[in-house]
């Protein structure tokens, strides 16, 4: 039986219309004069709530349904179709997609609220809003879409939008480069995605090119393009979750206003890749090979940006390599076809990145956009509320029990564990460690010891309600969230189950040792983290590893000499030397043959009637010479 | 009988006209322009009869008057038609090519009949002494309309030129007669067809040298390559109006007597094929050659004159000799005459005194000063270049058209590549007319007379004939 | 015996050839066309015998009379282009070339 | 719907055209004149539009023998590829009067005579009928690149125009070629288009002739190598040549490619194709790396264009049903993303009075709805979903991939090229500092804001809802490959059996 839900389709058309009511209006306004930000505010909350609202409405009907038959289907109308070609602009609301919907929406909400307050005084506050309006949007849609040409609609949205907003502070350079740098990444990225998608199309798609019909017709797949379809997916997924190699835009992605960072750029947009190989489970759960390769490039990923992180100086570096690094846990999570693992880290992780983030922006707020953290420190008297939401999300992200982070990553690390994946379990406890050391090395540092800048720290204070509520309800969040799916509990995975095909190991023995074995990781990363920086340090000078690892291994140099640079010398070479001297000059050398022999003819003509008398006689006698050959 | 005395009367009323003309020029009271009236009347009245003619339409050979020295087809009505019409668009331009060019008398138009009669002679003549004479009628009076600026050396110089090589080239033409007459013991072309037939080409060695000496003496009237040297000197050394006329009316009673002697026989026109084959190519390509590097005016249009007859010459290969109409070549000649006479027309008002302006610069931006004359000339050479919807194209269509279908594929192609060279000697004009500022007014307006009319009535043709459908 | 009329005329013609191509004065170019012209007559004679009918004796006469004709053209010219220059050198008026 | 409504569509312009040239009219005259009669177009093709059936075959025909002998014929209709051309041509071109108004009366006067070229070559039925608009179509452009062009016009015009003729007069020989073998195999002469694919051709003369059709289409879509009078013809042309150049009659010549190589010269096609195919990826990468470091912000949008176009034709030559109508559907986007985009160009140029990228900066703080709708063609252009160039990209990549795999996996490069120069254009002309050139940039006024709205609205709906215009497509891309069965998909099966779904080149 199927259940068709029409109002699936308003859950995304909300924040859609949202962008383009505020869009509009700030368009034809801006320049003319200014609505007031009040206005522009509520009119952009206005969507995403709406939205929440309807993703409750989804779960309850969810919940109402027996569970093998849990998923709604809203058929919008034929997007296209041709041959066996055809595509519905349809949803799916399934409770994978539910999951990821209620979070967003509720993320999405509050820190809509949240940047009421941040962006304040902003000259194109309008913009803003239309922006983030629009990302959420996008990401409804590619949650909730009911195919993969539907999801790469989101999937390429949230791109543009990333795009937009890195480069939200349009007027200087750098900015607008980290956005072109996010956008082209993801290109990349997403090319094979496309590519993927067009084989699966040309294997199974005749039959219908949703997941329902994909997942009824996956046996039909070869296993040699089922590994194709299976990797070059993922290589969509490398590029919108920054991974390994393509995750180098996210840090530069910081350019862009604090609540972006924590929305697009942590909580929601950067999981799409975690999502689609949830969502493709049925297909990745059939491809062992597959998995081995995502779940290693997620592990090494994650300790790459741990490593980068320990290193940062500013603060939504840090954060930004930490979410680097969490997302490749979560991907270690899926490739060990452990997907309500993975799925529910990225529930975790929204929350208390989220609220990482938010707390890193109210810092930065209160400091004038000041991002260097060796320009903070002893700002924990300044600014309690953010203090103490802070230290949960890093709790949490730090992953000490009983907060979310925690249970989340041990579920991954167990199920790396269980599934025999000794060498990625070990990765995934040191980088836990390392979680813990820079996770806390930024919080001493920002609030612990003496204020290094007392300018700034004079001037600090408290962000206003509209920017700490929001944190508190994340830090909520971020401390229940993992009793969601309490060790043998496990209710998120337990209602992940229809829309996810993998198979739960329960062995007590292994799941006290992940338990133990990362909370001792914890433990250290903090105590070392203490001792060097719990009592206030200065800004220490690094040299050998250190420094190399400060320069981030110089692999954004490395690409640019070797990508970027050669890309554009060619495009030059191509214009100034190619074209004129080789693809042009067959016609410019024939136009030169003939003006010579134009030239050589003309002198022909002597003038003299002789001189043509003789041509005629020459001719004659020429041609009676060929006579007398075809004679005989 | 009077039925082809009927068919007979443009010719005679051409013939009539020419000596009244003469005549009447005794008389020092008749100005040239009044003659040049009389000119366009004669013309225009032969053009009519020559038109009713058409339309009621008989072929008759002329059996029993002229013991079938003349026959009249189809073809010859055609051509006929074309070289009556050129003869009055001659006279037309003359008229106001005289107002700034004062060398003119009565008997210039008088002698512009003359050939006219000389070449509607050549077109019905079907019999080698007919055309001879015929020829040198024609001849005879286009050495002195080439000529008659007396003053002026360089027209002198023409005239030698053309005067030596056309005799010469008249010297074969009778030594082949002679040969020819030698084998098939008579110079009618029916006969001589008879002869060939029963005999077959390739035997006696007097028909192949006498039918290679006719050949020669055509080729060479047709500017063909190699005989086609004379034809860029005496082309410009003549004035305006005459040199238009010999690019046309003259080419096309050539053509209609090459092809009426060609299509005798079939072992004669396939021994000749491969011949003609190899000419037209380099009549073709060399006449491209040649004009590429033209500064004046006037030899590029004598040059392009040349690339002209290649393209005949291709349809001349591509004729069947069975049911042969001429259909293509008399199409051709059509638009190639109306696209030719009309840039004759305007350089006729557009030249100035004593021709001043030769050269493409002398032109640099005619269109801002003169924007319709500019029209006009790159209607006529977009038409030569062979651009549709032009007659011009469809002349080139229907050449390429029975070429391919007679299976000279290569011909075809070369055609094709011949007159992609040829755009940039088109253009090159256009593009001087109106891409330049102009350097100054080209105000003769006041001398116009009927050459811009002619030019009009020429452009409206242009587009009329190549809507004209023809049987290939 | 026909031959030798034969050999006789195509000499002849071959002679007035050389002499178009290799004289500059018009007047001897002139008179090698006028060569050429008869030698053509001669053949139309000998071949109207062969032929025991009179047409090749009448076409002579016809080639015969356009000749003249364009001989007194060719005077004329002759004296034009005197006028002009003061001689007959067929080299001196080359001003049209190119 | 009254009789010989193509007819109008035709010769209405061509006449209208003529007669300003003719008369003395003065700029105010011609400039509305012109918009009358591109409107009266519009609305005529629209009601062509709605009036279509989407049978797959000609529609609106109109016969009138010409030449009988040879069976050449005045003979005009539409099928579902040639009508989105024309819509094309007939939506876009009103604009032109709109946005450029103080242009001299030839200006207006060659546009009006190329709308009714272009439209006369896409609705010809005949082959010789097409050649005829086919070269009409670029006496006007000719005429405008000379008169109106930049400084360095005449070469660039002097180029395009022998290029193009000796393209097209090769294939006048390849065209009459056809005729002449319909005459030796059915002995009768006849020179309609349809006619032609009764015509089995073999060997190598059959070679020869399909090359010089290809070369005269190749020349004209441009495909590479043919293209190099292109950038310098783009960039010296006036904007609404350039735009009139690159939004339809690059088009006419990917039609030419559909309806004469692709069904006349069956085996042959099939054995070039895919050399064929490598030259329009070759050119779409050539092309979109060498617009990268461009200076001149209308060059760089020249090779932006060759690029697409080169994705177009790939399209064409896959051979499958998807290919060809995404390539279809992209000429349609295509024609407005890149069309605009032009004339967008035309306008900062107007009012900076540079054309080079790097003295341009900070418009989009100075003209947000300009640079609103600039991003929207911009984005369409390098196929964002959701924008109508997304479709016909996806479908193209689709069907290259089934095509070839290797040719597949190239094409989908046009995401990566494509953003990659247009989003770096697009940085240092609407974001960073304002610089002085576009200090006092004044935003679109009304007139030329409601102008784009119809076509940035429908750049927009062509990607979110594609379906109607596919399916006025589909039948006749149907019909151009009969194994293809299934033209209105049905509802998704779920487990239906196997079916021959592996990966051999076809």
């Amino acid at each position: 039986m199927e259940q068709s839900a029409t109002y699936l389709g308003l859950i995304p058309l909300f924040p859609l219309l949202g962008a383009v009511v505020i869009g509009l209006l700030h368009v034809f306004t801006c320049n003319r004069y200014k609505l007031s930000e009040k206005f522009y505010g509520l009119l952009a909350c206005v969507g995403p709530v709406l939205s929440f609202v309807l993703a409750l409405k989804v779960l309850f009907a969810l919940k109402a349904l027996p569970p093998e038959s849990r998923y709604l289907t809203h058929n919008a109308f034929t997007w296209f179709s041709v041959g066996d070609l055809h595509i519905n602009m349809g949803f799916l609301a399934d409770p994978l997609s539910c999951l990821m919907m209620l979070f967003v929406t509720l993320i999405g909400t509050l820190i809509h609220v949240y940047s009421i307050g941040y962006m304040g005084g902003d000259k194109n506050y309008g913009k803003f809003f239309a922006y983030m309006n629009l990302f959420l949007g996008s990401m409804l849609v590619l949650v909730l879409g009911d195919g993969p040409v539907v999801m790469f609609v989101g999937w390429e949205g949230v791109g543009l939008c990333s795009y937009l907003l890195i480069g939200y502070y349009s007027e200087d350079r750098e900015n607008v480069l980290a956005g072109n740098k996010a956008f082209i990444v993801n290109r990349i990225g997403d090319l094979g995605f496309v590519l993927g998608l067009a084989f699966l199309f040309w294997a199974i798609g005749a039959q219908g090119f949703d997941y329902i019909s994909l997942k009824a017709n996956v046996h039909m797949l070869e296993p040699a393009i089922a590994l194709t379809v299976c990797l070059l997916l993922f290589v969509g997924a490398t590029g919108k979750s920054a991974q390994i190699p393509l995750y180098v835009w996210l840090p530069d992605a910081m350019a862009g206003p604090t609540p972006v960072s924590a929305l697009i750029h942590a909580a929601t947009m950067v999981t799409a890749g975690v999502y689609m190989v949830a969502r493709f489970s049925f297909l990745y759960a059939h491809v062992e090979l597959a998995g081995t390769i995502i779940a290693w490039v997620g592990i090494l990923t994650a300790l790459l940006a741990a490593i980068f992180g320990m290193f940062q100086d500013d603060i939504k570096k840090i954060l930004a390599y930490s979410t680097v690094s969490q997302l490749g846990y979560m991907f270690a999570g899926v490739g060990v076809a452990a997907y309500s693992a993975g799925i529910f880290h990225v529930f975790t992780h929204a929350f208390f990145k989220a609220l990482l983030f938010l707390g890193a922006g109210s810092v930065i707020y209160a400091l004038h956009h000041e991002q260097n953290i060796w320009k903070m420190g002893g700002l924990k008297t300044k600014m309690p509320k953010t203090y103490i939401t802070m230290v949960i999300g890093a709790l949490a992200l730090a992953g000490c029990p009983p907060f979310s982070g925690f249970f989340s990553k041990d579920e991954i690390l167990y199920s790396a564990l269980a599934t025999g994946h000794y060498g990625i379990w070990l990765i995934g406890v040191f980088v836990a460690g390392m979680t813990a050391y820079y996770t806390f090395r930024m919080i001493f540092v920002v609030f612990h010891g003496e204020p290094r800048d007392h300018h700034a720290y004079e001037h600090a204070q408290e962000s206003p309600a509209v920017m700490t509520v929001p944190l508190i309800i994340l830090a909520i969040g971020a401390v229940f969230a993992g009793f969601l799916n309490f060790p043998g509990v496990l209710t998120i995975s337990h209602w992940l189950e229809p829309s996810l095909t993998e198979h739960h190991h329960s062995s007590a023995f292994l799941q006290i040792i992940a338990i133990l074995a990362s909370i001792a990781a914890f433990a250290v990363g903090l105590k070392i983290a203490y001792g060097k920086f719990g009592h206030g340090a200065q800004e220490p000078e690094f040299k050998g590893f250190a420094d190399f690892a400060y320069h981030k291994f110089y692999v954004d140099e490395f690409y640019n000499t070797v990508i970027v640079q050669p890309y554009k010398a060619i495009g030059t070479a191509i214009w100034k030397t190619i074209e004129p001297n080789v693809t042009d000059s067959p016609v410019k050398g024939a136009a030169r043959l003939y003006m010579v022999v134009g030239a050589a003819f003309k002198v022909l003509q002597v003038g003299y009637v002789r001189v043509y008398a003789i041509y005629m006689v020459v001719g004659l006698s020429l041609m009676s010479l060929f006579l007398s050959q075809s004679l005989n | 009988m009077t039925n082809d005395l009927m068919l007979l009367m443009p010719l005679i009323i051409v013939g009539a006209g020419a000596i009244l003309l003469m005549l009447a020029s005794a008389y020092d009271k008749l100005s040239h322009e009044i003659a040049a009236y009389g000119c366009a009347g004669v013309f225009a009245l032969a053009f009519l009869v020559q038109l009713g003619s058409c339309i009621t339409g008989s072929t008759a050979l002329f059996g029993e008057v002229f013991k079938g020295l003349l026959v009249v087809s189809n073809f010859s009505k055609a051509a006929g038609l074309i070289i009556l019409a050129c003869g009055f668009f001659t006279a037309m331009s003359s008229q106001s090519y005289f107002r700034q060019n004062t060398f003119c008398t009565a008997e210039y138009y008088s002698l512009t009949v003359f050939a006219a009669s000389g070449m509607l002679l050549l077109t019905m003549a079907h019999e080698l002494i007919t055309v001879f004479i015929a020829l040198e009628i024609m001849s005879l009076a286009i050495y002195i309309l080439v000529g008659y600026d007396r003053r002026n050396v360089v027209s002198s110089e023409a005239l030698l030129k053309y005067l030596l090589l056309g005799s010469f080239a008249g010297g074969f033409l009778v030594m082949g007669s002679a040969l020819v007459y030698g084998a098939a013991g008579s110079t009618k072309f029916p006969l001589i067809g008879q002869y060939l037939a029963t005999h077959g080409f390739l035997q006696s060695p007097a028909i192949i040298g006498g039918a290679f000496f006719i050949m020669v003496a055509f080729l060479f009237k047709a500017a063909a390559f190699p005989f086609h040297a004379w034809v860029v000197d005496v082309y410009d050394g003549a004035s305006v109006p005459i040199t238009g006329y010999m690019a046309t009316a003259l080419k096309t009673a050539i053509f209609a007597v090459f092809a009426n002697f060609l299509v005798l026989d079939p072992g004669l026109h396939a021994g000749w094929i491969k011949y003609l084959f190899y000419i037209s190519i380099l009549t073709m390509f060399g006449g491209n050659l040649i004009a590429i590097g033209q500064q004046s005016l006037k030899r590029m249009l004598a040059a392009s004159g040349i690339v002209h007859s290649g393209y005949l010459l291709i349809a001349v290969v591509a004729i069947s000799t069975k049911d042969f109409t001429g259909s293509v070549i008399a199409f051709y000649l059509a638009a190639y005459a109306a696209s030719t006479l009309g840039i004759f027309a305007a350089l006729s008002y557009l030249g100035g005194a004593d021709e001043k302006r030769k050269t493409f610069d002398d032109f640099k931006g005619l269109a801002k000063a003169r924007p319709y004359s500019a029209a006009a000339i790159s209607i006529f050479l977009l038409s030569m270049a062979g651009i549709p919807p032009t007659a011009g194209f469809m002349g080139k269509f229907y050449i390429i058209t029975s070429a391919i279908d007679a299976g000279q594929v290569l011909l075809a192609v070369l055609g094709i590549l011949s007159s992609i060279i040829s755009m940039w000697y088109y253009l090159r004009l256009i593009i001087t007319m109106y891409f330049y500022e102009p350097e100054e007014q080209f105000n003769e307006s006041s001398v116009a007379g009927f050459a811009p009319v002619c030019t009009f009535v020429l452009a409206v043709c242009v587009f009329a004939i190549s809507l004209y459908p023809i049987a290939i | 015996m026909i031959h030798n009329y034969l050999f006789l005329s195509v000499i002849l013609f071959c002679l007035g050839i050389v002499g178009v191509i290799s004289r500059r004065n018009v007047f001897t170019v002139f008179m090698s066309i006028e060569l050429m012209l008869n030698a053509a007559n001669l053949a139309f004679i000998a071949f109207s015998r062969v032929h025991e009918s009179m047409d090749g004796h009448v076409l002579a006469m016809m080639v015969m009379a356009v000749a003249a004709a364009e001989a007194a053209l060719a005077l004329a010219v002759v004296i034009l282009l005197h006028k002009h220059k003061g001689k007959l050198d067929t080299n001196v008026f080359s001003l049209l070339k190119g | 719907m009254f009789e010989h409504v193509l007819s109008v569509i035709i010769f209405l312009p061509i006449l209208a055209g003529l007669l300003l040239l003719a008369s003395p009219a003065s700029r105010m005259v011609a400039r509305s004149t012109g918009l009358f009669i591109s409107l009266a177009t519009l609305v005529l093709s629209l009601d062509l539009y709605f009036g279509f059936q989407s049978t797959g075959h000609l529609e609106f025909v109109e016969y009138v023998p010409w030449i009988k002998s040879l069976g050449i014929s005045y003979h005009l209709g539409i099928d579902g590829i040639s009508l989105f051309i024309l819509m094309a041509g007939s939506v876009l071109l009103p604009m032109v009067y709109l946005v450029f108004r103080t242009r001299e009366k030839g200006y207006y006067a060659n546009l009006l005579i190329v709308q009714g070229a272009m439209a006369g070559a896409v609705c010809a039925a005949d082959m010789v009928l097409f050649y005829v608009f086919w070269e009409i179509m670029l006496l006007p452009v000719f005429f405008m690149l000379g008169l109106y062009g930049g400084p360095k016009r005449l070469p660039a015009t002097l180029k395009i125009t022998i290029y193009t003729i000796a393209g097209s007069l090769l294939m006048l020989t390849a065209l009459i070629y056809l005729g002449v073998s319909y005459h030796a195999q059915f002995n009768e002469w006849n020179f309609s288009i349809s006619e032609m694919a009764r015509l089995n051709l073999t060997g190598e003369v059959a070679a020869v002739a399909f090359f010089g059709f290809m070369i005269a289409f190749a020349i004209k879509i441009p495909l590479f190598p043919f293209h190099t009078w292109l950038p310098d013809a783009y960039t010296e042309a006036p904007t609404s040549a350039t735009f009139v150049l690159s939004a339809i009659m690059a088009k006419i010549g990917v039609y030419g490619v559909i309806r004469f190589v692709v069904p006349v010269f069956d085996e042959t096609f099939a054995r070039f194709a895919i050399l064929l195919a490598y030259s329009g990826v070759i050119g779409m990468m050539y092309c979109g790396i060498a617009a990268i470091t461009q200076k001149d912000f209308k060059r760089m949008l020249a090779f932006s264009s060759a690029s697409h176009m080169g994705v177009i034709a790939l399209g064409v030559f896959c051979m499958n049903m998807q290919a060809l109508t995404g390539s279809i559907y992209q000429i349609v986007a295509h024609a407005t993303s890149t069309g605009v985009l032009f004339l967008f160009a035309g306008i900062l140029e107007e009012r900076t009075n540079t054309r080079t990228i790097d003295d341009l900066g900070g418009i989009a703080a100075k003209a947000p709805v300009f640079a609103l709708y600039f991003a929207i063609a911009m984005l369409a252009s390098v196929g964002l979903p959701g924008t109508s160039g997304f479709i016909g990209e996806f479908m193209i990549i689709l069907g290259a991939i089934k095509f070839n795999v290797v040719i597949g996996v190239l094409a989908g490069t046009t995401l990566i090229v494509g953003v990659c120069y247009m989003l770096w254009m697009f940085q240092r002309v609407f974001y960073e500092k304002t610089s002085t050139a576009s200090e006092n940039f004044k935003d679109l006024t009304l007139v030329e804001g409601l102008t784009f709205l119809p076509v940035i609205l429908l750049i927009i709906v062509m990607g979110i809802y594609p379906h109607p215009f596919l399916s006025k497509i589909t039948p006749t891309t149907a019909l151009q490959f009969p194994q293809q069965t299934p033209v209105v998909a049905q509802a998704p099966v779920s487990n239906a059996q196997v079916s021959g779904l592996t990966f051999e080149q076809k």
